[in-house]
């Protein structure tokens, strides 16, 4: 999606070290990537885990992140949290057109990721064909320790952002790295 | 089996060859016998003669083959002269070589404190033209498991107030647990949301395989029609 | 209250009546414990109709039973009923168990009895996490999933998973207990029961929670029966019908326990059940502890075939799991696959209720009544 | 004079009428909210989650900056950037104009709530922006308004939820705005007046909050500004669990913000009302014994502000310890238990202060 983009800007060199975008981007990118909303959103098993994030234990207010919110209006964070079948696919596409961008998704275990152990005629097999993912956390379901580095992951790739890319939040990898 | 306390506090420990516990010689594989003389079937054939076909038992399970047409007044029979009040549960299965092919399984659980806990099962065959008399009149928990079981195997209950498909949706092509039907790679076919995108465009369920993007562009991300969470 | 189901009569109410509207409620709703779709008619905030659509996370779980061997059908058993994965376990290996005839070990019935108490308590507590949440009260939530993590992290040191554990096999269990378990286990059932003390001090006698909860979605017994429910749902009907007293399985015929059943049969009264359930299997799970050094060093695993093949017949083997009666259905064909193997689900048997349970209730009971027939949708669905 | 620096100098050159009538009061309702308002909201959104967390024994936000404080700020400026969707089907003017309703009133009302005494000099600078002879009137006018940007916000939507969530506002907050008004009454009628400043300087005449001869009407009024606050127990217009988000449920980032920070703005509003009628606003504790007179060296504005956040933290406590109330058990509560009581409450203060007076 990103090297998409990319692509129609043509040259991104002389954008990309123009140094008021880069201090916005830095800017902006700390403010995502310290306030991600996640929906309120489980599917199976690994809604159980994703619920346990926020436990005492893991605790996932610490990253900001623990807002979970019920609309997809207001959160900036899908979480496939399991299974996602062919009755359930269409919905799950339906509610991430209407979460606002700048969004992201996690594929949260195997089932979200390729449809796990669930090569079945009823099984989506990964969410991927539905909505574009930013991060695969393997497991099933993970352990909230492996979602916690999911969202980690995730930030890291939040910093990488740039405004420059025109609508203000593209994932656009920094240049050298779309270059690989 | 694993009930009943046969082995308590032996510790495991080795007995003499003679007398091996139970867990450390073969196991003793359950066989069908006949069970005419339970006291249960001679009632019930006494009651419902033309309905039993055979009373049969294995590995403790009492199992009556009933007439199809007679399923829902041996159901009532038993809950309301044997205190078969507890409905467990309605379920099918398939034996393509067979005719008629599905069997349809139910099984009803007397309780205490009126009575000791049983388990019997009912068992009869239809094929995918006959339907079955529902039990909903009899229990009307049977109402989802035979939606289940007409959903799974297209077998169909007469009298069911909503003989509707219930895990999978309306238009699913083909009826996933009979044995002909692969686990996946086939073409299920109906656009799963045709209310909604109409039957030639939306997503089209994919037979394990994934969802199909929609032909032409889905509607605007920003319409909604009945509210947001739908 | 004139109603069966509690709900005020609407003749003499007439706060909320207005014109009929359709709400669709799911699948993705806070308080639907998953991708529960339910159609409602209201008229202002009260229920007229309520239409349950499942099947959003059908998933041919049965489907796949029949292509895999006996051995490989376990770990699907943990997917269905995700929060309660060792009941689940426990049902499917019973009933391959009554289909080739095995008998378990003792020390295996008692180690699986264990794990079968602490599972339930496990799932008790995320039951009453999300309860409390979808009436409001936040806090009991992370008091829950505190001691849930205690739980799982016996199982984490049983079997190495937190949640899909598949830690049973048809004729006993694949590990012994590590050493230490036994001590741990014992230190969490001895501190559990102040933490239960702690959870009901914060909704057994508050006013709010009583107002939400008493009276709510009344269930007679009758009723109950008739819609095929089972468990905690049934017991605080008044029908104290448990299959661990009634058909003792395992090691529950050498352990005291009470069951306990409350009478309204509303929603107060599943609470109250399940708090008393949980205060239960902490007792049995002790006197399972007391009783297994006497096994130490036994088998957990009893003598069988390589290759388990299902002879020609058919099994039902129901237990008792923390959402009422799960039961599995073998047939066998004598290969090593089931031919057919349906499972008997607590949970679908008793979200059938729920539209008996919700006509007439407004939108907020609605919340409070799916929290409290304990539904996984993973089951449900299969 | 008593006027801070450049202050004196802008007197000067304005002239004293446009000084004192336009831009003193201009001046300070920008600096009210830019510097106290807004500030206190953002960390008050902090101060909740970490609370939160303490009740719930886990640790809240601490990754953003220094034990999370940069979060609250984090979390405005993510919303600001973040897009922002009318649904096509919403009625526009309606959806955007109910995010305003909401924050402006619950803004105003700081208008004529007194944080600090009057000034001791004539001219000088005095810690509220006006003093009007009906304002605890114009406070109870001013927070009616909110309740329009809910309705609005709600019907606006298009969607069930949030129409759903936007009745149970209007029934709701219309229901409580009874008994919360008539509350106010007793402590108008032992102070004989309705400037807000002349409430509190009442307290201090007659030696003793209000809190404690008013008791039933402090409670009446705390109980009803938790309902018009929308706060748990009583958040049944943005019930997450059975309303999804209740009115804001399509409202996306600045918009959903503004909504976020109505709330807590009418939080502290509440609050700053409950101090200056209840509990002697700016001043110190039991203002009549004399030898805690060195608390007098602390500001009137410090005394307030703490008796703010003591309000505010039982608001927080709230929301950790109860489960929520039902529409129809909300209403009954309203209409059948704080009414009546708050009307003998009159009953019984008219007919003490007569006798009081005879």
């Amino acid at each position: 999606m990103g090297l998409k983009v990319l692509d129609e800007m043509g040259d991104s060199g002389a954008i990309e070290s123009n140094v008021l975008t880069t201090t916005y981007d830095k800017i902006f990118n700390w403010a995502r990537r310290s306030a991600i909303w996640p929906m309120q959103f489980g599917l199976a098993c690994c809604a159980i885990e994703m619920m346990a994030v926020l436990d005492p234990r893991h605790d996932m207010s610490r990253f900001g992140a623990e807002v979970f919110r019920a609309t997809p209006r207001q959160s900036d964070l899908m979480i496939v949290a399991g299974t996602v079948t062919e009755k359930m696919a269409p919905i799950v596409k339906r509610l991430w057109d209407q979460m606002p961008e700048p969004k992201w998704s996690i594929a949260m275990g195997a089932c979200a990721t390729c449809g796990g152990p669930y090569r079945t005629y009823a099984v989506t097999q990964g969410v991927d064909r539905v909505i574009p993912v930013d991060v695969y956390v393997p497991g099933c379901p993970p352990r909230p320790e492996a979602l916690l580095w999911g969202l980690l992951h995730l930030q890291r790739k939040i910093d990488r952002m740039t405004v420059a890319g025109g609508a203000g939040a593209k994932l656009v990898p920094r240049i050298g790295e779309a270059k690989r | 089996m694993s009930d009943g306390p046969s082995a308590v506090g032996e510790g495991g420990t080795p007995a003499p060859p003679a007398e091996k516990p139970a867990w450390e010689r073969d196991p003793v594989v359950p066989e069908w016998r006949d069970a005419d003389d339970d006291p249960l079937a001679a009632a019930l054939r006494e009651a419902l003669p033309e309905a039993i076909r055979s009373v049969k038992t294995f590995a403790g399970d009492l199992t009556f083959d009933v007439e199809r047409e007679r399923l829902a007044d041996v159901a009532r029979e038993l809950k309301t002269a044997h205190g078969f009040s507890l409905i467990v549960d309605v379920c099918g299965a398939d034996y393509p070589n067979r005719e008629p092919r599905f069997d349809v399984v139910v099984h009803l659980a007397s309780l205490p404190p009126d009575r000791a806990y049983r388990v019997v099962r009912l068992k009869t065959q239809t094929d995918e033209a006959t339907p079955v008399p529902t039990l909903t009149g009899v229990y009307r928990g049977a109402n989802w498991p035979e939606r289940e079981v007409f959903d799974m195997y297209g077998v169909r209950f007469e009298g069911h107030p909503d003989m509707t498909r219930i895990l999978l949706w309306e238009g699913f092509n083909g009826h996933p647990l009979r044995k002909e039907f692969p686990v996946e790679g086939i073409d299920t076919g109906a656009a799963i949301y045709s209310e909604h995108y109409g039957e030639t465009m939306g997503p089209v369920a994919g037979t394990g395989t994934g969802w199909k993007p929609p032909k032409p562009a889905p509607p605007v991300s920003d319409e909604t029609e009945e509210g947001g969470a739908k | 209250m004139s109603t069966p189901n509690g709900a005020p009569d609407p003749s003499s109410d007439r706060l909320f009546t207005g014109e009929e509207m359709e709400l669709s409620f799911g699948p993705q709703h806070p308080a639907t414990h998953g991708v529960l779709r339910l159609n409602l008619k209201i008229e202002g905030e009260r229920i007229v109709g309520c239409y349950p659509i499942i099947g959003y996370l059908h998933r041919g779980t049965e489907k796949l039973f029949e292509l895999h061997p006996f051995f490989q059908n376990v770990p699907h058993t943990d997917r269905m009923d995700y929060i309660a994965a060792a009941t689940n376990n426990l049902a499917y290996v019973g009933a391959v168990e009554k289909l080739v005839g095995l008998t378990v070990p003792p020390r295996a019935r008692y180690i699986r009895t264990i794990l079968a108490e602490l599972q339930r308590i496990s799932s008790h507590l995320v039951w009453l996490a999300t309860h409390a949440i979808d009436i409001g009260a936040m806090t009991p939530f992370f008091y829950c999933f505190r001691e849930r993590e205690r739980v799982l992290d016996l199982f984490e040191q049983y079997c190495g998973a937190r949640l899909t554990l598949n830690c049973m096999r048809p004729g006993g269990l694949p590990f012994d207990l590590p050493a230490g378990w036994a001590d741990t286990c014992r230190r969490f059932c001895e501190d559990y029961p102040a933490k239960i003390d702690e959870y009901e001090g914060l909704l057994t006698e508050n006013r709010i929670w009583k107002r939400r909860t008493v009276g709510v979605g009344v269930l007679s017994p009758e009723a109950a029966l008739d819609l095929g429910v089972t468990g905690p749902m049934l017991r605080a009907s008044g029908i104290g019908f448990d299959l661990r007293k009634v058909r003792p399985y395992e090691a529950y015929g050498e352990v005291e326990f009470a069951v306990p059943t409350a009478q309204n049969g509303d929603t107060y009264d599943r609470y109250i059940v399940r708090m008393a359930e949980m205060r239960e299997s902490t007792k049995i799970v002790l006197q399972c502890l007391d009783l297994l050094p006497a096994t130490e060093g036994g088998p957990i695993m009893a003598k069988r075939p390589r290759v388990l093949k299902g002879p020609k017949g058919e099994v039902y083997h129901g237990i008792e799991g923390p959402k009422g009666e799960i039961g599995f259905y073998i047939v066998g064909d004598g290969t090593p696959n089931p031919y057919r193997c349906h499972v008997r689900p607590p949970s679908f048997m008793n979200l059938q209720s729920l539209p008996d349970l919700a006509n007439g209730h407004l939108v907020a009971d609605l919340v409070a009544l799916i929290g409290s027939t304990d539904i996984v949708l993973g089951e449900v669905d299969r | 004079m008593s006027l801070p620096f450049g202050l004196e100098a802008l007197r000067a050159a304005a002239g004293d009428t446009l000084f004192y009538f336009a831009i003193s009061p201009a001046l300070k309702i920008l600096g009210l909210v830019f510097l106290a308002i807004l500030p206190v909201i953002t960390y008050l959104v902090l101060a909740e989650r970490k609370i939160l967390g303490f009740l719930q024994v886990r640790v809240g936000p601490n990754r953003v900056g220094p034990w999370g404080l940069l979060q609250p700020i984090a979390d405005v400026m993510k919303l600001l950037v973040k897009e922002d969707t009318i649904p096509s089907r919403a009625v526009r003017w309606a959806f955007v104009l109910a995010p305003c309703l909401v924050v402006a009133p619950a803004l105003v009302i700081f208008s004529v709530v007194p944080v600090g005494p009057p000034s001791s000099t004539p001219g000088g600078l005095s810690g509220f922006v006006t003093d009007i002879d009906t304002g605890v009137l114009f406070v109870i006018a001013v927070a009616t308004i909110g309740v329009y940007g809910l309705i609005l916000g709600g019907w606006s939507s298009n969607n069930k939820f949030s129409l759903m969530g936007g009745l149970r506002a209007a029934a709701q907050m219309i229901s409580y705005e009874v008994p919360q008004g008539l509350a106010l009454v007793g402590p108008l009628m032992l102070a004989g007046t309705m400037s807000m400043v002349g409430i509190v300087e009442a307290q201090r005449g007659a030696r003793i909050w209000y809190v404690f001869p008013q008791l039933i009407s402090f409670f009446i009024y705390m109980v009803a500004g938790v309902a018009e606050t929308n706060r748990n127990p009583f958040d049944l217009p943005e019930a997450e669990s059975e309303l999804v988000a209740g009115f804001h449920t399509e409202y996306s980032g600045m918009r959903f913000a503004l909504f976020f920070l109505g709330e807590y703005a009418n939080m502290i509003a509440v609050s700053a009302v409950a101090t200056t009628l209840f509990l002697g606003g700016w001043l110190r504790p039991f203002p009549s014994v004399a030898w805690l007179s060195p608390l007098d060296v602390v500001p009137g504005a410090i005394w307030f502000a703490l008796k703010v956040f003591v309000f505010l933290f039982v608001y927080i406590w709230f929301r950790g310890t109860f489960p929520r109330y039902r529409f129809d058990q909300l209403m009954a509560l309203g209409w059948k238990w704080m009414l009546p009581l708050a009307l003998a409450n009159i009953f019984v203060t008219a007919l003490i202060k007569l006798w009081l007076a005879r």
